[in-house]
């Protein structure tokens, strides 16, 4: 079973190094093919091991040593079990379609080889991360992506919007990951190990305090990744990025990383309820706020990252209430139906030649019916009505709050729900209802290319029936994973049911009666509330406001002022004052032999001066 | 009656004097004459203490003293007449060129 | 194989001598020859360099003055092993990649002597000796950067040269003075390195003593604020200077941390613990800030060195085996890779006749592959895992975590700082449209170039893969060296720090 | 009534006079040589002169154990045979400077080599002496020759530097003489074991009468030594004076001041008069720094390296403080190691002569006139460079060992700020020696004119550069032998 695994870790690494070669090079439609394939054998690779696991259990090998010194020992060793399994296959499933996909959408970009060398890449890092059986081995696929969701963000690096969202991405990521390294450095020091196995057999043997700090230290580098409030703004400027990457990268997987941490450190966190209630809060708090920016927003592929951000903060609700399995089913199951969203609204850009106003589309079902229909699906999907995806493990979540007696949590999710369900058919609407905006423009929308199509097919058919796999999954995962068991009595979990999806079907009925009524008044934009929404808080703007400019200024000022006005003229002052004194001396040497001799017999005096008065006892 | 010390004290009023002198001319014969006090105020003081001790090597170090000064002199002249020669000076004012 | 390690000393020496009879037309290819000569026989030490034993190894001793117990005294271990290898290998690389056409057979002749001086401080076991050396490496610098450098060469290299020197002198007398307290101990005199590792000195002698030596290696490394000279030397130098101060000369002043102040002043190492780890992380912080916000790339690399060698001297205080072992590690990554970016830098350099960012932008279209050597040395810059940067600074780090987690968390900002200033740099010449019209017509990395960027490149990735043998080599004399700390440390508290520096678990 | 004196011809011990008498023998032979034989070449009295000195060197050499002659004023130690040893090779590698490229007048008469030889006898009759009276002697026909071989090379600079030098010398002689009078007032005696004897059975009472005695002599020897505030002339006189001679006397005239200087101060040092002790303390701080920071303002190569021989003579005082065996032990390696590479400093300077001061009106050899010189003459700017280093005191080169042992002395006798105050100087010293190689090696040439700079190069004067080069390059091959033999002489004669 070994082969399958290596297969499934570096047939992406092979697919990547391969198209490097023509990374240069015009456009070739082979790199595209070579490198689909080869994700696709990943995949299958993937799916081989998750029934061997199912059938066999975990898979455990250890390719070579890494790092050693002192104490300190870390190989290459990769696990495959029911957790690292599903990623794998989630991963790769997403990945195939959008390297398919994007065949056809980076059609006419010059750096088409390259696009599919950097996705490759990514993928490699992605399944790094999920395979790794240690912790450093998960920091090297974590800065992996990292670097990839860099490469890709400013993919169009001549666009200065590009370049500076990938700095930030990369930038922000690395604030959290220096929170990790902090918590992997207390782990290592604590149980001079960073293997799964060992540390999470030892950590309950650790101080509360202890494990409560590395708890958080972990959650810090898990922010940042699945930018968490405060460390979310990049999200929304990464869609600067070719949308098959905001697909993959944004919105399947690399986000996700934070959560899967979460699940993986179960046994840690479990220890720690308080800091996974602190977790779970967040959660909360985000999938509320993210999900308020995404009413107001206009910019079509902003709105998904949004409503990704404030998906990933329900999951983070399940994994803090340590109801890891659905944290883990949303995981799976919001990375199919997002990722159709965000290829849905590529062909949608490509239609409208990279038009992302939605304000300026509407009455595309005309033009562009297949894509439409995807993207309700997903819609549905996302808002969670029965019986796609979204439901079943949206539903369980709220479930979870609800039965940890978090009645504050579930409401909140509860709102987000509605929430969720409007701005998602307020997008759908606008897009592709009502007045045909684009007319405007003088465009001519078209259907993207059928392979194209075909390739959504199967996310579309998994958005619409992954929930039914929900008791198998629980099964499959709970082996490994801490089972969590709903203890509500039927009768008020049926109301809970019927509440979410009253408030999610209501969300989505207003926003289709509001938009068929031509969308509310412009008058609202003149809000207040309208307007800190529109500006996402004003966050950004404080960032940019209060941290990058006094960093700046700061940095100017140490180097004009301190290093070279104060230490460096210090330096040369000392040098300066030798030579001065020097100056000052040479006039001593007059020339004058009057004052030689003058100067001899001053000596001499001043000497016998000294003889008189000042004699220390012989 | 003349002691050791009177001998002394005209010694070292001769060597003060030619100190004065050698601090104080700028013409370099007058300066030459103000060393050779010097060396003649010492010779002074070697007789008498070497009368005082009664013993010889005061006196030869005074003879020897006298036959050292007059060997300067010579050499000492010997450069003035040189420095006269050349710009028509024995002013030491006028040895200027090298300072600094 | 017994007279290797004088061999590689003196061979550059002789070849340099040699040299003089070689005319100016075939010089080039003289230098790069001797120069792959040297590395050979460097890599040679490495295969005869047997990797079980951690003491020293090829050991060759000749009593110079044995009246005064000055003798010739060279041995290798794991500590130095791979900073000879270093030397060696970024002179080769230097000289390859060298494009100076002015006099450059006195240039070749001055680097080859420099190679020597180098060599010889990381083998010499006699004190003497290796303060002739390193007072010796001074004078070819001070030719290069003032001769070949640019407008205020000068000035850089006078202040390079005065600044090193009057740090080394006190040096010398706390030298002198470790051999007065070697003979009034033993009676008679040695100013062997092995010996004085025998010694057990006061406590507050230590002090004194480490100060003595502190002065000298940290205006070398250079620590904050002793840095100054740094910018203008590497600001000034010419290409190949820029290559081998960063790469090896700055490295002297750590590899005296390691070789000298601890071993021979456990006490005073732990009791300056603190003090020396506050400028580090000064170092850390501030030069990168600094570095921000720099408008020349050369000066932003000058800086960023600054900054890694803070790393490097915090996680030489880390006191235990990763601390050290890192650290070491770190000062080959950052060797190399700082080498490589200043190479970088001097070949756009060579087209376009400055450095300023501000008159690049959009290189990444116009040279894709200069762009991407430069986005992967960047990256290793700032320590991204699989790359050969990584190692060195998690394990520093790591290291110092066992004395103080919120130094080391500070310590962190350093990867942070250092991705803003470096990505910073790359979007601002790299990224963006082509804005200046000399730009458009650049040429992208030529066969020359690129044979001397390779080797780089291919290093950056497999030590960052696969680092364990150099790591287990170092680690070996690190173990032996912490050992030998822990045994001749006068206070108890500092046998106790060393001691729970190095084993897991317990305190927080 | 004195009583006469009888006296008893074994007891006087002539062969002790033996060497100055060669010496006085050769000189009077090349005058009478002149005077018969008409046109006689410079390359004869040189050669001549250097046989003589070898012959000299020969009589000196062979040393068993002190011992005293001719009336007890000889006193033939073995710092005596050192320092003589020193002040012999040194004269045999600066005679030969005469043979130059182009021909000066002075070298051309035999009353220079005759004076030459009688200065040597002088310098000889100083360190092999410790009565005052001969010590007197010997520094008067040295310096009395000196002064006339400095006028000889006939330029009104020449006779400005002789003049100035004269002068000067005559009010130390004036000091010495007094000085030894006050001496001989307290103790009766001109010898100065005898002097020492006397003073320690009277725990140095009157104490002010030994300090007036020391004070005096410290004029005296301070103005051979160049001490601050007696320096002044120093610079003027290297000035004024032809190469060859400026580079002598930076070497000779001072070890054998140094001589007389550790017979009379240590005596006082050691026997625990602190008074001295810190005066010469204050004097060497003074000295070394002073000529330090003036040096670093010089515009004149030959200035600056005449203020670095002050200071280096500074450092020696130290060791002659320090007074311990080893101390002097290192003054003697020092001054060893110093002596060739200042011979090839000076030589390079005359090497470099120019008959115009092509450069500046003032100046032979300001630094301007080097500038460059990497690019026009390599191989002299190297070797230049290298001297330049050896003085600055970096190692390998010759003068570094020195410095290391004297630093050693000093430390191991717990003078640990005198080291510091040392290395500091050293390290602001560094930077006028590397003055001169900024301007060899890192400023654009003048010209391109290599002539320029070989007008006055000779073989001679090549193999002499060559040798003194050697020597400061692979100095560490003979410090080991040099150490045992200096040590040996040095303590075996109580120092």
């Amino acid at each position: 079973m070994e082969k399958y695994l290596y297969i499934a870790l570096f047939a992406p690494l092979a697919s990547s190094l391969f198209v490097a070669l023509f990374a240069a090079r015009p456009k070739m439609l082979f790199t595209g093919i070579v490198a689909s394939l080869l994700i696709g054998v990943s995949m299958i690779a993937s799916f081989i091991l998750l029934i061997d696991v199912n059938n066999y259990g975990p898979l455990h090998v250890t390719m070579m040593d890494w790092i050693s010194a002192g104490n300190l020992s870390i190989p290459f060793g990769f696990v495959v079990d029911e957790v690292s399994v599903i990623m794998m296959v989630t991963v790769t499933l997403v990945s195939t379609i959008v390297h398919i996909y994007s065949i056809g959408y980076m059609d006419h970009d010059k750096s088409f080889n390259r696009f599919f060398s950097y996705l490759s890449a990514f993928v490699f890092s992605m399944m790094i991360l999920v395979m790794s059986d240690n912790f450093v081995g998960l920091f090297i696929g974590w800065e992996g992506v990292g670097l990839c969701s860099w490469l890709l963000i400013g993919f169009w690096y001549h666009k200065h919007s590009a370049s500076w969202a990938a700095n930030e991405a990369f930038i922000m990521n690395r604030i959290a990951d220096l929170g990790m390294l902090m918590g992997l450095f207390l782990i290592y020091w604590q149980l001079g190990s960073f293997q799964y196995d060992v540390v999470f057999a030892n950590v309950k043997h650790l101080d509360p305090a202890i494990i409560t700090t590395i708890g958080i230290f972990l959650f810090i580098g898990a922010m940042g990744k699945s930018a968490q409030f405060p460390l979310h703004t990049w999200l929304a400027d990464a869609m600067e990025g070719p949308t098959p990457v905001s697909a993959l990268i944004h919105a399947a997987t690399m986000v996700t990383a934070g959560v899967y941490l979460v699940i993986r450190c179960g046994e840690l966190y479990t220890l720690i309820p308080h800091v996974g209630f602190a977790i779970a809060s967040l959660g909360a708090f985000v999938a509320l706020f993210a999900a308020s920016m995404a009413l107001v927003n206009n910019d079509l592929k902003r709105i998904i990252a949004y409503s990704t951000l404030s998906q990933l903060g329900y999951m983070f609700v399940a994994a803090g209430l340590g109801a890891y399995w659905i944290a883990l089913f949303h995981l799976m199951t919001h990375a199919f139906f997002k990722s159709l969203l965000f290829l849905g609204a590529g062909n949608v850009m490509h239609a409208m030649h990279d038009e992302l106003n939605i304000k300026k589309m509407g009455g595309l079902y005309g033009s562009m019916k297949a894509t439409a229909i995807l993207m309700s699906i997903a819609s549905v999907a996302l808002a969670g009505i029965y019986p796609f995806a979204g439901f079943f493990s949206k539903d369980k979540i709220l479930e979870v709050a609800f039965n940890e007696g978090a009645y504050f949590l579930w409401f909140a999710l509860f709102i987000g729900a509605g929430l969720t369900a409007f701005y998602s058919f307020r997008l759908v609407m606008l897009v592709f209802f009502g007045e045909k905006e684009y007319k405007k423009q003088g465009l001519h929308p078209h259907e993207a290319q059928n392979f194209v199509i075909y390739a959504l097919v199967p996310l579309g058919l998994l958005a619409i029936v992954a929930g039914f796999f929900e008791h198998a999954f629980h099964g499959f995962v709970t082996k490994l994973l801490r089972n969590y068991e709903i203890h509500i009595d039927h009768g008020v979990e049926a109301i809970l049911i019927a509440a979410t999806l009253g408030i999610a079907i209501s969300g989505i009925a207003f926003a289709i009666y509001m938009y068929k009524r031509g969308g509310f008044p412009k008058s609202l934009e003149e809000r207040a509330c309208y307007k800190i929404l529109s500006n996402q808080y004003f966050i950004p703007y404080a960032y940019e406001r209060f941290i990058m400019k006094p960093f700046t200024a700061l940095s100017h000022f140490f180097w004009v002022s301190i290093d070279t006005k104060i230490i460096d003229a210090t330096v040369d002052l000392i040098a300066r004052v030798f030579y001065k004194s020097g100056e000052k001396a040479r006039k001593m040497q007059s020339g004058n032999l009057s004052d030689m001799l003058r100067w001899m017999v001053m000596g001499i005096v001043v000497l016998l001066i000294f003889a008189i008065l000042y004699r220390p006892t012989v | 009656m003349i002691t050791l010390t009177h001998y002394l004290v005209l010694a070292g009023l001769l060597f003060a004097i030619g100190l004065v002198g050698v601090m104080k001319r700028t013409n370099l014969l007058m300066l030459f004459f103000s060393t050779e006090i010097l060396l003649n105020a010492v010779n002074i003081g070697f007789v008498a203490v070497s009368k005082y001790y009664g013993d010889l090597s005061g006196q030869l170090f005074a003879f020897f003293i006298i036959a050292v000064a007059a060997s300067e002199v010579a050499v000492g002249l010997g450069l003035l007449i040189l420095w006269y020669k050349r710009n028509g000076t024995v002013d030491l004012n006028s040895l200027q060129i090298m300072k600094g | 194989m017994e007279h290797i390690l004088s061999l590689l000393v003196f061979f550059p020496a002789m070849a340099a001598l040699l040299g003089f009879m070689v005319n100016k037309e075939s010089i080039r290819a003289y230098a790069i020859g001797v120069s792959a000569i040297e590395f050979f026989l460097s890599i040679i030490l490495w295969i005869g360099f047997d990797a079980s034993n951690a003491g020293y190894q090829f050991v060759e001793y000749f009593a110079l003055i044995p009246s005064y117990g000055m003798s010739y005294y060279l041995g290798v271990d794991g500590i130095s092993l791979f900073l000879v290898i270093l030397t060696t290998f970024t002179t080769m690389i230097a000289l390859i990649a060298l494009n100076i056409e002015k006099d450059i057979k006195n240039l070749i002749l001055s680097v080859l002597f420099l190679e020597m001086a180098m060599v010889g401080v990381f083998v010499i076991l006699d004190i003497i000796w290796f303060y002739a050396f390193w007072e010796l490496s001074l004078v070819p610098m001070l030719y290069i950067i003032g001769a070949w450098g640019s407008t205020r060469r000068v000035y850089a290299a006078i202040k390079f040269f005065l600044y090193t020197f009057a740090g080394s002198i006190l040096m010398l007398v706390g030298i002198l003075y470790m051999a007065h307290l070697y003979y009034q101990a033993t009676g008679v005199w040695s100013f062997a390195l092995p010996d004085w590792y025998m010694m057990q000195i006061p406590f507050t002698t230590q002090l004194w003593l480490f100060g003595a030596f502190f002065l000298a290696f940290a205006v070398k490394v250079p620590m904050f604020p002793f840095h100054t000279w740094l910018p203008y030397a590497h600001g000034q130098a010419p290409t190949i200077g820029s290559i081998i101060l960063a790469a090896v000369l700055l490295k002297m002043g750590s590899y005296g941390f390691v070789r000298f102040s601890l071993p021979l002043f456990p006490d005073a190492s732990v009791y300056f613990l603190m003090p020396v780890a506050i400028v580090a992380i000064i170092m850390v912080i501030y030069a990168a800030m600094v570095a921000y916000a720099q408008e020349d790339m050369k000066q932003v690399i000058a800086y960023s060195s600054i900054s890694h060698m803070g790393i490097v001297v915090l996680g030489t205080f880390a006191m235990n085996a990763e601390g050290i072992t890192g650290s070491i590690f770190l000062m080959l990554s950052h060797g190399i890779v700082s080498g490589a970016l200043f190479m970088l830098v001097g070949m756009i350099y060579d087209r376009r006749h400055t450095k300023l960012m501000k008159d690049f932008g959009g290189l990444a279209s116009v040279m894709p592959g200069f762009a991407t050597i430069y986005g992967i040395m960047l990256m290793a810059s700032v320590g991204l895992p699989l790359t050969i940067g990584f190692v060195g600074e998690f394990l520093s780090l790591a290291g110092f975590y066992r004395i103080s987690w919120v130094m080391t968390m500070l310590a962190g900002t350093g990867i942070i700082l250092g991705a803003v200033y470096m990505l910073v740099l790359y979007k601002r010449s790299f990224f963006g449209a082509v804005v200046h019209e000399e730009n458009k017509t650049l040429k992208d990395l030529n066969a020359k170039e690129l044979t001397a960027l390779i080797p780089l490149v291919a290093l950056v990735v497999i030590l960052g893969i696969y680092p364990k043998p150099v790591l287990s080599t170092i680690d070996m004399s690190v173990q032996k060296m912490l050992v030998l700390m822990e045994q001749k440390a006068v206070e108890q508290s500092t046998k106790d720090l060393i001691i729970n520096a190095n084993t897991v678990g317990g305190t927080k | 009534m004195l009583e006469p004196i009888s006296i008893n011809i074994a007891s006087l011990n002539l062969p002790a006079l033996l060497p100055m008498a060669i010496l006085v023998i050769g000189a009077l032979a090349l005058l009478v040589a002149d005077l018969v034989v008409k046109g006689l070449n410079r390359s004869f009295f040189t050669m001549i002169t250097v046989l003589f000195i070898i012959l000299d060197l020969g009589a000196v050499i062979g040393y068993n154990g002190p011992v005293r002659g001719f009336f007890d004023v000889l006193l033939v130690d073995g710092i005596a045979i050192i320092a003589q040893v020193i002040i012999l090779v040194a004269s045999a590698f600066f005679v030969p400077l005469s043979l130059s490229h182009r021909h000066f007048r002075e070298f051309e008469m035999a009353e220079f080599y005759a004076l030459f030889m009688f200065m040597i006898v002088g310098f000889q009759c100083m360190v092999v002496s410790d009565n005052l009276i001969l010590i007197f002697i010997g520094l008067e026909t040295a310096s009395l020759s000196l002064y006339t071989l400095i006028a000889m090379h006939n330029r009104m600079k020449a006779f400005e530097a002789a003049i100035k030098y004269f002068t000067m010398g005559a009010l130390a002689a004036g000091f010495y003489t007094l000085s030894a009078l006050i001496f001989y007032a307290m103790t009766g005696s001109v010898e100065i074991y005898e002097i020492e004897r006397v003073l320690v059975e009277r725990q140095f009472e009157p104490l002010l009468g030994v300090l007036a005695a020391t004070v005096f002599m410290l004029g005296a020897l301070g103005f051979k030594l160049s001490l601050v505030p007696s320096h002044t002339w120093t610079p003027d006189v290297y000035e004024g004076s032809s190469a060859p001679l400026a580079g002598y006397m930076s070497v000779v005239p001072k070890i054998a001041g140094f001589v007389v200087a550790m017979r009379l101060f240590e005596m006082l040092v050691l026997s625990g008069v602190t008074w001295v002790e810190d005066i010469l303390y204050a004097l060497v701080v003074l000295t070394m720094t002073l000529a330090n920071i003036t040096a670093l303002v010089q515009e004149d190569v030959k200035r600056m390296l005449a203020f670095s021989s002050i200071s280096h003579a500074g450092s020696m005082m130290a060791a002659i403080m320090i007074g311990t065996t080893q101390a002097n032990t290192a003054l003697f390696l020092y001054w060893t190691l110093f002596m060739f590479t200042n011979l090839g400093a000076f030589t390079m300077l005359w090497i470099v002569r120019h008959r115009k001061n092509l450069w500046d009106e003032r100046y032979q050899h300001p630094f301007s006139k080097f500038s460059g010189m990497i690019k026009i003459m390599p191989m002299t700017a190297t070797i230049m460079g290298v001297f330049m280093f050896a003085l600055a005191g970096m190692p390998p080169f010759s003068v570094f060992w020195g410095k290391l042992y004297l630093l050693s002395a000093a430390i191991n006798s717990e003078y640990i700020f005198l080291a510091l105050i040392i290395v500091l100087n050293s390290a602001i010293a560094v930077y006028y020696y590397m003055k001169l190689v900024v301007y060899m090696f890192l400023k654009e040439p003048t010209t391109d004119d290599a002539t320029l700079f070989t007008t006055n190069a000779s073989t001679p004067l090549k193999v002499i550069i060559g040798f003194a080069a050697m020597v400061t390059i692979f100095s560490i091959l003979f410090v080991e032998p040099l150490l045992n033999v200096i040590t040996k002489y040095v303590s075996s004669s109580g120092f």
